[in-house]
């Protein structure tokens, strides 16, 4: 089963993650996309992930207000995006 | 050398600071803050998420900053996830060195990178039943900027 | 609003912070320094001495000034006098504020100013039987003159 | 007994309180003294206890390392000093 659930991973996915109110509007904790070959950075992947959902849009519609990180660590718009790697969607922190 | 821990649960502040000076006799000042839940407006309590993880490897980062500028017998981070209630602790943070200012100088870096430097991110929820996420203050930014 | 206490017993450090918060909801933050003797050079003892009546006066004024500085929700300052050994607590300052910022700048003010403005005086006693006066530090000086 | 504890008590005399090492070298932790009309600042007594004894001459021979309190309040050399005052000389502090 782990084998056949492993299958129907693409190899040109990548895992996106949001939090807080960006999770709330897009309405997912995570989800596994292939984004098209054009889409090499983090500002066009936001751009790309708008157009999947009404609640996509409604979050990205928030863009400044949103900010990422790839593989964990905190990214500006420029960061590159490829296959594999984790991105991360959320509002600035407000731990502490 | 430091203890990073992310948790639902309350932690005992006396045991932590007694941890970091247990059977040494190097340690000179153990400098501390204590973050608690504030009532205001009505609030009913604070409902804190962060991204499993990262937020680990964030703290991890930010304490071995906080070690490479100060020479730091021991450090520690708790933070505090979940449902918190008014007058609660949410953050513990502990930083001991053989001298004061090392001490008072790495807490407070400790607590002002942490406010902006780990993907936390904090709901309030009212008396009345609503809720809303907290904003970001430029004076964190600030705050942490200062540090350079 | 404040405590003030000069005594030869320990403290309980975890007693006396959540006595700053214990029954309300607007503290925010309590930044604390614990300030513990090292056992520097064979050090086998630290003896305090203190001026009995003007200590207690100057360190009301030491907390008066930082709760006129910032707006503190409550400050403890206990120092110990007498005999202490390695590894043992000798002053333990509590700055519990709304706001982080406010306690973590009246705790470092605290602990600088007392340093340098409370009459107590510190004995080193050494395994080899020899004792000696502690000599203040002009970094100390330094620390108090930069609060202006 | 107490009045009679009272009435030794000279009415031009002040309290001087020692501590830390000015205290051993003068080999007491207070006296009560009666200077001279010309002593009337913080100086003009040190300079008049160290003829005091042997003790207070080794203590007051590192006056630049000694400070004063007058009433419980740190002073400076030239702070005024009269009967009835409470006295102290004492090393720099060395508390916290």
């Amino acid at each position: 089963m782990a084998a056949c659930g492993r299958s129907r991973r693409r190899a040109d996915a990548m895992e996106v993650l949001y939090f807080a109110w960006v999770r709330q509007k897009v309405g997912l904790g995570s989800e596994r996309v292939s984004p098209p070959p054009a889409v090499t950075d983090i500002g066009g992947l936001m751009d790309w992930l708008s157009s999947r959902s009404a609640g996509h849009a409604e979050a990205f519609a928030h863009g400044k207000q949103i900010r990422a990180a790839v593989n964990q660590e905190f990214c500006t718009r420029d960061h590159p995006v490829r296959a594999g790697d984790e991105v991360a969607f959320f509002p600035p922190v407000t731990g502490g | 050398m430091a203890t990073i821990r992310v948790q639902e649960a309350p932690f005992d502040v006396a045991a932590e600071t007694a941890a970091l000076s247990a059977g040494r006799v190097d340690v000179g000042g153990i400098a501390s803050f204590l973050g608690l839940c504030r009532a205001d407006d009505g609030l009913a309590a604070l409902v804190l998420e962060h991204y499993p993880g990262m937020t680990e490897r964030a703290l991890a980062g930010i304490v071995a900053e906080a070690e490479g500028r100060w020479p730091l017998t021991g450090c520690t981070v708790i933070h505090r996830v979940g449902r918190i209630l008014p007058g609660e602790p949410i953050v513990l943070v502990l930083a001991a060195s053989r001298h004061r200012t090392a001490a008072l100088e790495a807490c407070a870096f400790l607590i002002d990178w942490l406010k902006t430097g780990a993907p936390f991110w904090k709901r309030e929820e009212f008396a009345d039943g609503q809720s809303r996420w907290v904003e970001a203050r430029a004076s964190d930014d600030a705050a942490a900027a200062k540090w350079g």
